[in-house]
């Protein structure tokens, strides 16, 4: 059997295969070792830290939908102090590349994130989460307005030498203005999407279902306009893509990776089935061998011939 | 902890009836403790796309079986209907903190519906030569007691009392009332004045025994019921765990969508996965009503 | 059994019960003729309508997605003069209401068709479909800028005196802004959401599967996008909302009632069930019986309480 | 025109094939025409969401059963596997414009692959005392070739020619190269040289007469084979109906999810909708590469 190799390179960002997690749905990669080990994949992501300790919000947080899900965990997160102190140490013993999620309210949240992440750990990357409300610019999220990535961006790169991964919401009229901006604005790398803004209501209570009324959308009911993302993205800026939005099976990474993406992100499927990203991996591998593919990399950006 | 499990069973407990009977063949019932619960996949596609959080109810290490029962609540539980015998299910679990098992004195075990389930497993677990167990159950009506009871409690030879909302089974009224007569030697050394609107209720639950006794409680059961069972057990002094039910998603701890929220020892509130820091939780840091 | 009162004031538009058929899953009305009487139900709307005959796009024009589907038609319609001399006569033997949508490439366009559709026939109100690019305003789609949504509402609204019912698209960043704008611009009634944009690629060609690359995403995957922006509109604007987007069951069609919507459309579910229309209506008067609600209307905009 | 019909037999057509025969009794088998389809709910769930169209092979206007062939080809199909005997399916049909029925005559059915299905039908239609019916039918290899035609054509006692890609069966080489021999009269008339690179194939196909025939022909498949076919027939001055395959949605012509491109009478181009003003065209009027 022909060794594929599987090595991707995001920028500076080298890992060892294309397959990661997706921020918030594997906790601080601790839970997910029970099944397999997580060094297996090219990189984990863990979940949202901001600056202070953050409760979320009150139950229910989740609710189905068709092929999906809607999530409004509202950051609960134990604050960068506790993940410096506590978690960090336990990541860096999963032996494995991760990249950090955070999440600010304000651009100084931002900055005081970037400035705190050790350059030299496990932290291989940081993951700019720009879906949350600027509560200091009028409480529209940094993800919809250009202007405000860019900020947001900008002031991140200026406190780290880390990777930047710039992560783009779905909610916006057009998705290459803002992977234009987060470009402008120093990212290194984009990852896209993070969750469609909805909601449902409870027939039993006449209410909306969850606590914060809505949240957020993913799992395979997204992946069409994901789909369509990476490809819009791909067209227009340079910058490597992270794919995601309802992978659930090696086909669907295929997808995003022929759409564009250079490495793609494994969120809500790892619910469904916790061998996800690892099945995933494997069916890329031999994908590639079947198709007579010598590097997993040439697969990336195939359907704009 | 993700296996492929043969069906052994999977038949209603009575013709007609929404109420099943899982048996499930495996490697979760080699280590399956009392209160834990297995994250089911109830279909193939993508809809309905998460799976079902169901309580272990009883375990064969010997045979390699867990029993679960379940009602048909809604899409998922009414796919999982449709699994035949000698088909494979995929399983998480056994996950999640169950009941603490004790070794000696009385076991009070208080159950709303189909919160029996989980306290089976408990049941199953102690030592009934060292410890009395004794079930309150409410049910909505005779019916469903009797076809849950038939095919669980009942031929267990363990002591119970019924309460039914109607009245068609046992005492008409909620299973606080007979927990309020069970606890009336407790809830009158600290002061209440015993129960009121349940004349009688002593004699119906059997309790009200003078003298001082070691209980411990377990309970589980909606939200409402569980707040106010959990408020006359610590009333009356005596410690109870409590099974939660939560919204999941990912069923290991992961995801956060199962949240609760604790009153920590501190005083502080905190939040809790009830899959995985739970389901069971001591009943005194259980903040009953959600927080911002 | 007591009657419940199912009738649906929208503005000037009375209808005698909230359920309508989404423009182009109902083809001219004569499709679903065959499974049962149209006139039961409160109206139909039929396939976008442009000036001049559209061939639409090349094939393939559908996808399966994940509890929905993408569509790229392409607009595919009989032109205004067939649709008058052809149509039209055949609509009126159906004796339902009928809701006409109007497409268009430019401001003239919409001009055009809101002059030409006559004010006495079978035709109840006029959808006013802003979702397709503006040619000569640079391709941007008329649903995505509010000043041009507002413009095509204002000309529309100078031609005719039927009732205006402006249908938004989902691919907004601030849906109540949208909305906001064909309240200005004189629109009677709201209908949201059109489709998301999407895409898939076929892992045997390597290419997207549409023939126009692009399409658009319907079905239950979308349910709590549509359901989220009926809610959010409902508290922005005073008008009437007829809310659509993967309503497949009376459970869905009062979750989006209990949201705000006042009438519901039924698009893609006639794919699956033909029936789907009739069966929702049944089952809303149940649904309001056992409530113990008089009138179905009484319902709208429960969730907000 | 929406029915629930009861599944009378659901099998693959031998162990471990992906190619099943699923027999459903109910409205349908009462107006079925040949050529026309069923538009079937394969799930319960949202997903997969669409129906299927599957054509009729075959109905039993007396039993009140039609008979469908199908190829476990994705999600679909593989959850239609899953229906048991005796359980109801959701179905649409008969949909569609159908086969002209010859009255007298030669009848070719040139079929490709599964395309074979639809062929059966109409083959079963004609009066076989007033019309020569052959048919040519190319498959990957006799694995799948043998496997349907046992099911299917072979015990009919009609006249056949198979092709084989891979040469395990019949003539090596593609279903065209047995259509060409077969015309190969109608083709010399009309100044075509004669089979090339089929030495042979005239024997083979059992055709190459000599006098002039009054010939029509149906044609369903793959579409480049279909064009092939399509250009050879019309070549040979046989008129040609053929069944094509487009991704559907509603079935029944209103989503306009189907469209092929037809040249009309006067030379213009027009959109058609594969499910209700087809499955079956006019060969000639069917424009193959799809135009903007
Ligand atoms: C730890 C745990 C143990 C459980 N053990 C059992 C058991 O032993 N037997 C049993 O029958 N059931 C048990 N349940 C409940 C069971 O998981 C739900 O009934 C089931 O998931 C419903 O799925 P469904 O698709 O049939 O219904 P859905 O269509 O998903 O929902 C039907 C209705 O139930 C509500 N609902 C769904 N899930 C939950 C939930 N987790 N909490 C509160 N409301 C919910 C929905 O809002 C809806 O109104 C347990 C739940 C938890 C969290
Ligand atoms: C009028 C008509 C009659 C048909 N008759 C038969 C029949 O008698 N027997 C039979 O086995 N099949 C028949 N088919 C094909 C059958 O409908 C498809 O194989 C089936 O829908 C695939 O569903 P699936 O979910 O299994 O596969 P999917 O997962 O939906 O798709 C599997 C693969 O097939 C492709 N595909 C799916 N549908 C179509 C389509 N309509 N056209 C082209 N490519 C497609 C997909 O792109 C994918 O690559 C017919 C199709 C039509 C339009
Ligand atoms: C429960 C849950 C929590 C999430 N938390 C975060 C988060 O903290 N930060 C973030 O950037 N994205 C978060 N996401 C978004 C995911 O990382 C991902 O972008 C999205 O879910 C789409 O991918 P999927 O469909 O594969 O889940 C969360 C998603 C879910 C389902
Ligand atoms: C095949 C198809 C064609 C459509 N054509 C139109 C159209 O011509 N004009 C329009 O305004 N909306 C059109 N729509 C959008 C629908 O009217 C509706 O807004 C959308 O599909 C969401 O509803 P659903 O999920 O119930 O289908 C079309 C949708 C589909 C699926
Ligand atoms: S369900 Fe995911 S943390 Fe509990
Ligand atoms: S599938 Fe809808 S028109 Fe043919």
């Amino acid at each position: 059997m022909t060794k594929i190799d599987l090595t991707t390179r995001l920028g500076s960002l080298q890992l060892k295969n294309p397959v990661l997690t997706a921020s918030g749905t594997y906790g601080f990669g601790e839970e997910y070792k029970a099944f397999y080990d997580p060094s297996l994949l090219g990189a984990i992501t863990v979940k949202g830290i901001t600056p202070l300790p953050r409760r979320g919000n009150p139950a229910p947080r989740v609710a189905e939908t068709p092929s999906g899900m809607l999530n409004a965990v509202g950051l609960e997160n134990p604050g960068l102090e506790a993940f410096l102190a506590t978690h960090l140490p336990k990541l860096e013993k999963l032996n494995t590349p991760v990249i950090v999620n955070i999440s600010g309210f304000s651009l100084d949240d931002y900055r005081l994130l970037a400035a705190s992440m050790p350059e030299d750990s496990c932290i291989a990357a940081l993951e700019v989460n720009i879906s949350c409300p600027n509560i200091k610019g009028g409480g529209l999220a940094f993800g919809t307005d250009p202007r405000s990535a860019e900020e947001v961006l900008k002031i991140t790169r200026r406190h780290t030498r880390l990777p930047l991964i710039a992560k783009l919401s779905p909610n916006v009229t057009d998705i290459v203005v803002m992977a234009k901006a987060v470009e402008n604005g120093g990212a290194d790398i984009i990852s896209l999407i993070n969750t469609l803004l909805g909601m449902r209501i409870d027939l039993k209570t006449g209410r909306p279902v969850l606590g914060n009324i809505m949240g957020g959308l993913s799992g395979p009911a997204v992946l069409p306009v994901a789909v369509r993302m990476v490809y819009q993205v791909y067209q227009a800026v340079k910058l490597p893509i992270i794919g995601m939005g309802g992978i659930s099976s090696w086909q669907d990474a295929v997808e995003f990776m022929l759409a564009g993406a250079a490495a793609v992100g494994v969120g809500t499927a790892n619910f469904v089935n916790p061998m996800a990203p690892l099945e995933i991996l494997r069916g890329l591998e031999t994908y590639c061998r079947e198709q007579g593919y010598g590097a997993v990399r040439e697969i990336v950006g195939l359907a704009h011939r | 902890m993700l296996h492929r499990e043969t069906v052994i069973e999977n038949r209603p407990l009575a013709p007609g009836s929404d109420l099943y009977r899982l048996v499930l063949k495996g490697a979760v019932a080699a280590t399956a403790q009392p209160g834990q619960f297995v994250h089911l996949q109830v279909g193939v596609a993508t809809d309905p796309l998460l799976r079902r959080p169901i309580s272990i109810a009883g375990s064969d290490r010997a045979k390699g079986e867990v029993t679960l029962f379940y009602r048909v609540a809604g899409r998922g539980t009414a796919l999982l209907t449709r699994v035949r015998a000698e088909e494979s299910l995929s399983v998480i679990g056994p996950v999640g903190k169950g009941f603490t098992v004790p070794a000696a004195g009385e076991l009070l075990l208080v159950a709303g519906g189909i919160g029996l389930f989980p306290l089976l497993a408990l049941a199953a677990a102690v030592d009934r030569s060292r410890v009395k167990v004794k079930v309150l159950w409410g049910g909505e009506n005779r019916s469903f007691l009797e076809t849950v009871g038939r095919a669980t409690l009942f031929p267990l030879g363990m002591d119970y009392a019924v309460a039914t909302l109607d009245g068609s089974m046992g005492h008409r009224g909620m299973v606080t009332d007979l927990l309020r007569a069970e606890l009336s030697a407790e809830l009158f050394r600290k002061g209440e004045t015993g129960p009121q609107n349940v004349a009688g209720m002593a004699a119906v639950a059997g309790g009200g025994r003078g003298g001082q006794r070691v209980i411990a409680a377990a309970a589980c059961g909606p939200k409402g019921m569980l707040q106010a069972v959990t408020g006359l057990l610590l009333h009356a002094g005596v410690p109870v765990e409590v099974s939660l039910e939560e919204r999941m998603a990912c069923g290991v701890g992961a995801c956060l969508g199962c949240a609760c929220t604790v009153r920590t020892a501190d005083g502080a509130l905190a939040r809790k996965r009830v899959c995985r820091d739970g389901p069971v939780f001591d009943g005194k840091e259980v903040v009953w009503v959600d927080q911002d």
